[in-house]
C-alpha cells in the first residue's frame, strides 16, 4: 500500500529544491496547464540560479526569468502564444541574465521521452539542418555547433540523422487537475509532455487542483497516466495554474495574463508584481482573494467544466485534505 | 489598377488564400491565430472533412467562443474527441510524415523559405553565438511541422523587414541555400508550398527552390509587392490575380473569426 | 467531419488485408485483449503467407500459426502465459513453417514507437548481449548476428548500444473496448502497444466490443487513445477477443483456452477447430451461439464490469449499428 | 537429516524465499505465475509499501480471484489505480534502471545467471540459426528485466536438466561468461542476485560472478543439490540452512494463493 504523499507548497520547495537546480515544469504550456504556483513559491523561499527545463515558456518561466531567478534554460517556445512575446524570459535573453538554448516542442518532448527511458541520445529528424541545429547559446564558441546535436548514422539504411541528448530533470513540478493523496493523477486536456516528465525527472511533486478520493482511480485507472509510484509529493492549490487555464476548472484570466506580462516587461515593474503577487499572500485563501471573487467567477465559468463532472462526487474537502497535510508533513 | 474598396481586410485575405490551399479530408496542423482561423475557415467553407489537430493533440475540436488564446486553451478543449499529447501530435502524426499540411507563421523568411522567430539581431550572429537584440518566440511546433509536413504553408505579413535574401537565424527549414540542398537532411515533409501574404502569394521555382511571385490581390500589384520583398523577387510568368473573396467565403471565414481578429487592421 | 467507418468484419478482411500481408494485432495480449476474431476472418477467406508482427502471442497468432497461415512471425513472447505453451505456434516453429524472429516485449513495443515516429531505428538498452542480438531466425546464416541489432555509439559519451530497426506494419487490428461510428477508441486495461501501433500501421482497423456514441468521446476525450484522424475502419463485434479477456467486458473463458490450445497441438485437431470455432458461423449470432449462453453468461460475470459503468449509457444497439453498417460499406 | 515431514510444498518454501528478498517499499515487477505469488506473499507478509507492477502497465493492484491467468488478466485489472502500457512499464520504469526488483523464471539457467526461455535444442544450435526442437515462451519481459532492474530474483526447478553449464540460447542476461563480461553492455541493471530453487538458494561470487549453494532447506541438503545441478555446484563457505517458513508467512503465502497453485506438487 503506497503512503499518503500530500504536503504543503513550501514544504515541496523547501525539500525537493534548492539554488541552481535543474528545474522543469510542466505541462508548460504557454496558455494551458502549468505548476505556475510552484514557481511562485521559488521565488518566495528566494531560489535562483535555476536551471529550467520547460516544454515551451509559460508565465512561470517568463515569471522567474523575469525576476533573474534562471540563469540557463531550455524551452521549445519562448511566447507566450496570443498573448504575445514573453517579456520576462525575452527580457533576461536579450540582457544574457539567461542563456536560453533553443529546440523544438518535439525535440523537447523526446528528450523527455529519452530521459525516461535511460537512453543517453534520441534519434532527430528535427532541428538538424537548421539554426537550432548550428547554433548554442550553451556552447556560444562553437559554429557551426556539432555538439548540441550531432550526427549520427542509422545503422540499417546509412542514412543520417541527428541526435538529441535526453533530459532527466533533478526535480519537476507538474499540474494534474486531480491527484489522491497517494501521487495518483489524472490530467484532462492535452498532456502535453507530463507524461514522459513524470518518468524522466528524479523527483517528481503533484501539484493539483484538486485531490480526489483513491476510488475515483479505481474507476478510471485508464486516465491515471501518472502512477503513485514515480511520485515523490503531492501539492493541493486550487487555481495553481493561475493565469493559464485548467481545462475542465478555469479559463484563461486574460487580463491577468496582460497585465502580467506587462508588468515583466521591466525590472521595476516586475519588483512591484512580485511584491503584490507573490510575496504577498500568506496562505491559500489570501492567495485566493488575490485573484479576487469576481475573477474566479468569471473563469470557472468555463465551457469545459463538464469534462469534470464524472469526478466530482470524489472530490474531497478542504479540511479532509488539511488532516492528510498534516500526516504527510509528520 | 483601380483603388479597391476593401470590404475584407488584408488579412482576411491572407486568411481565405491559405484556407484554399487546403483540400478536404486532409491532416492538417495549425498553430495559433491566424493559422487557425485559416484552416477552421476551409474547414467551415470547402473541407468539411479535414482533420484538423494542435501541436498538443487536441484532435476534433471546433473552436468555441473565439479565437483561441493557445493550442490547450479552454476554448479549443470544450468540444475534443480526443486528447493525447505532443509525442504523440508532433511526433507521431507531424515529424512522421503523416500529417499532409501544415500552417506556420514567421517573423522573418527568406527567398528560400527559411523562416525566422527565434530573434533579430544587429547584423549577423558572427563566429560566436550571441543574444539577439530581440527574442522572440523560438521555434515552437513549426520546426517539426517545416520538417516533417507534406507541404508547409507559410503566413506572414508583407512588409520589407520580413523578406529577407537569408534570415539571420534559421528556426524552421525551408529549402536552406536552394537546389536540393534541403535533400541531405532527409526530411520527409516536403518543403514550403506556398508563402502566403497580405499581399500576394509567393511558390518556389521547381528548381531553385527560390520564391517567386506567384499571385497577387486584387487591391495589390507585383511592384508594390516586389518594394516590399528584401530580396529581388522574380515574378512567375503565369503570375495572376487571385479571385476576390467570396461572400459565402467571407462568411465562412467571419464565423470562424467571430472575435474579429482579423479585422483589426 | 469524419466520416463513419464502420463496415462488417468480412468486408476489412477483404479490404485490407491480401496473402503475405504484414499483419499485426493488438493488444496481442496472451491472455487479454487481441483482435483474435479478425484471425479467424483471415482464415475464412483463405490468407495466408503472413508476416505476423504481435507484441506478444495470442490465441490468434497461436491459431493463425497452428493453421499454416504464418511464414513469418515476430514476438516478444511466445506463450499463454497461465494457460502454457502455445501449441499451434510451436508446432509451426518447431517444424520450420514459420520462422519465429525473437524479440523481448519492450523490444516489440518501442520498435512500434520508432515506426509511429518514423525513426529508422530505435536505441537499444536491452537485448543486447544475449541471443536475442547474435541470433536470427530471418537470417539464420549470420552468426553472431550483426545486423539484427546492430551496435551503435553514443555520439554524447562513445558508450556502446543496440539499435532496433523500426516496425510499420502494413494493416493492423486493434481490439478496443469501445469505438464511436467515425474511429475513436476507448481501451479499459492496459493499452500494451496498441498507442503506439495505431500510429504506427499503415492501415488501422478497429475491432470493438461495443459501439458508442461520440458524445462519449467528447465527455471522456483523454481515454480516447487512438483518435479517428488515424483509423481505416471500424468493426463492431462483440466477444472479439473471446476466449481470452477484455477487461470491463468479459473473463478469459478458461475451458475453451485449454481446448483451443490442445486442439492446435496437431495438424489433425487443428483441422477440427478450424470447422468447428472457424468456418462454423455465418454471422454474428451463429458466433454468439457457438461460444454459448451459458459461457457467455459465466464470462460476462467480470469482476472488472464496474469499468464500463461511465460509458454505458452511450452504447449503440445492434439495430443503430447494422445501419452504420450498411452506409459504410457503401 | 531426518526425513521431514514437509507441512508446505517445495514451491511454496521457493515462493517464501523469493518473497524474503523482496525490501518493502521497493519498486517491483513479477511475471504471472510463481513469481506473482512469491511477490505479493511479501506484500501481504513483510512489505505492505512494495510497490507492485506488471509488464503491461498495471499499478496498484492487487490481484482477486485466485491467481492472474496473464499480464492483463481481469483477475488483476480489477482493482488497479492506473494502467498505462508497455513503453511505460517495461521501457520508463524497468529498463530505465527504476525499478528495484524483478522476478523471473526460467526452463534453463547456467552457472552466471543466464536464463533460457527460448527453445530446447538437441545439442548446440551450431553455427547457423535452426528451429529449437521444442519450442518455448520467448524472452516475453524477462529479458527487458534482466537488463534493467537493480536485482533479479530467479525461480526455477531444481532439477539436472534446468542447471546446465552453459545455456544453449541466452534469453535473458545473467552474467554472460562470468567475471565483468556484463559490464561490456553497460546494462544499467544490476544482473541476478540470487537463483532460488525448489531445493535451494544459490548467490553469485562477488568476483567470478558464478553461482554458488548459498543456502538449503530445512528439507534438502547439500549433496542432493549438487546432485541436481548441472555444473560442478561450488558452496559458499557461510552456507546455511533457511529457515522454514513460519505459520504467518504459510497464512500470508496462502492467503495469496488462494486457488492453491503452490499447494500442487
Amino acid at each position: 500500500m503506497p503512503q499518503p504523499k500530500l504536503i504543503s507548497l513550501a514544504a515541496a520547495v523547501d525539500r525537493f529544491t534548492q539554488n541552481g537546480v535543474q528545474y522543469a515544469s510542466g505541462a508548460a504550456l504557454p496558455i494551458g496547464s502549468d505548476a505556475i504556483v510552484l514557481g511562485r513559491e521559488l521565488l518566495r523561499q528566494g531560489r535562483n540560479q535555476l536551471h529550467a527545463i520547460f516544454h515551451c515558456n509559460s508565465q512561470q518561466l517568463n515569471l522567474l526569468a523575469g525576476a533573474g531567478a534562471v540563469d540557463k534554460a531550455e524551452c521549445g517556445f519562448s511566447g507566450l502564444e496570443v498573448f504575445g512575446f514573453a517579456n520576462g524570459l525575452r527580457r533576461a535573453v536579450e540582457t544574457g541574465a539567461t542563456q536560453l538554448e533553443d529546440y523544438s516542442n518535439l525535440a523537447m518532448a523526446i528528450r523527455l521521452f529519452g530521459g525516461a527511458m535511460n537512453w543517453p541520445f534520441v534519434p532527430a529528424t528535427v532541428n538538424i539542418g537548421s539554426d537550432i541545429q548550428y547554433r548554442s547559446a550553451f556552447s556560444p564558441e562553437e559554429y557551426p555547433a556539432t555538439s548540441k546535436i550531432p550526427m549520427i548514422t542509422d545503422p540499417f539504411s546509412g542514412r543520417q540523422l541527428g541526435a538529441f541528448q535526453s533530459l532527466q530533470p533533478e526535480v519537476a513540478a507538474i499540474h494534474v487537475s486531480m491527484a489522491d493523496p497517494l501521487g495518483n493523477a489524472i490530467m484532462l486536456g492535452t498532456e502535453w509532455s507530463r507524461f514522459e516528465l513524470s518518468r524522466a525527472a528524479k523527483k517528481v511533486i503533484l501539484v493539483a487542483d484538486e485531490i480526489v478520493h483513491t476510488d475515483c482511480m479505481r474507476q478510471f485507472p485508464n486516465l491515471v497516466r501518472i502512477p503513485d509510484i514515480v511520485v515523490d509529493a503531492v501539492v493541493y492549490w486550487p487555481f495553481a495554474a493561475w493565469p493559464q487555464s485548467s481545462p475542465g476548472l478555469y479559463d484563461v484570466d486574460e487580463d491577468h495574463m496582460r497585465s502580467m506580462n506587462k508588468a515583466l516587461a521591466t525590472e521595476e515593474t516586475t519588483q512591484q508584481y512580485l511584491k503584490d503577487y507573490v510575496f504577498s499572500y500568506q496562505s491559500h485563501r489570501d492567495y485566493l482573494g488575490m485573484i479576487g471573487n469576481e475573477t474566479r467567477e468569471k473563469i470557472t465559468q468555463t465551457e469545459t467544466s463538464f469534462l469534470m463532472d464524472p469526478y466530482r462526487k470524489w472530490i474531497l474537502s478542504a479540511d479532509e485534505i488539511a488532516k492528510l497535510v498534516l500526516e504527510g508533513e509528520r | 489598377m483601380n483603388s479597391h474598396k476593401l470590404e475584407y481586410t488584408r488579412q482576411e485575405m491572407m486568411a481565405i488564400a491559405t484556407g484554399r490551399e487546403l483540400r478536404d479530408g486532409e491532416l492538417a496542423i495549425f498553430g495559433v491565430g491566424l493559422s487557425m482561423l485559416a484552416g477552421y475557415f476551409a474547414q467551415e467553407h470547402h473541407a468539411p472533412n479535414i482533420r484538423a489537430m494542435t501541436e498538443g493533440g487536441v484532435y476534433g475540436a471546433i473552436p468555441v467562443g473565439g479565437l483561441p488564446w493557445g493550442i490547450e486553451c479552454n476554448r479549443i478543449s470544450a468540444n475534443a474527441t480526443s486528447f493525447t499529447n505532443g509525442v504523440d501530435a508532433l511526433g507521431f502524426l507531424v515529424a512522421s510524415g503523416r500529417c499532409d499540411v501544415g500552417i506556420i507563421g514567421a517573423a522573418q523568411v527568406d527567398k528560400f523559405g527559411n523562416v525566422n522567430t527565434t530573434g533579430i539581431w544587429d547584423g549577423e550572429i558572427g563566429e560566436h553565438y550571441r543574444a539577439p537584440k530581440t527574442r522572440l518566440t523560438g521555434a515552437g511546433g513549426a520546426n517539426d511541422i517545416a520538417c516533417g509536413a507534406g507541404r508547409v504553408l507559410i503566413m506572414v505579413a508583407h512588409e520589407p523587414k520580413r523578406f529577407a535574401e537569408k534570415v539571420t537565424y534559421i528556426s524552421s527549414p525551408g529549402y536552406l541555400d536552394g537546389g536540393n540542398t534541403r535533400e541531405c537532411y532527409g526530411f520527409v515533409g516536403g518543403g514550403p508550398s506556398a508563402i502566403i501574404t497580405t499581399l500576394g502569394i509567393l511558390r518556389p521555382n521547381p528548381d531553385t527552390k527560390e520564391f517567386q511571385l506567384d499571385a497577387y490581390y486584387p487591391f495589390s500589384n507585383i511592384e508594390e509587392i516586389q518594394s516590399n520583398t528584401g530580396w529581388e523577387l522574380k515574378v512567375c510568368p503565369r503570375v495572376h490575380v487571385v479571385p476576390e473573396p467570396t461572400v459565402d467565403e467571407l462568411k465562412a471565414l467571419r464565423k470562424v473569426d467571430e472575435t474579429g481578429a482579423l479585422r483589426k487592421q
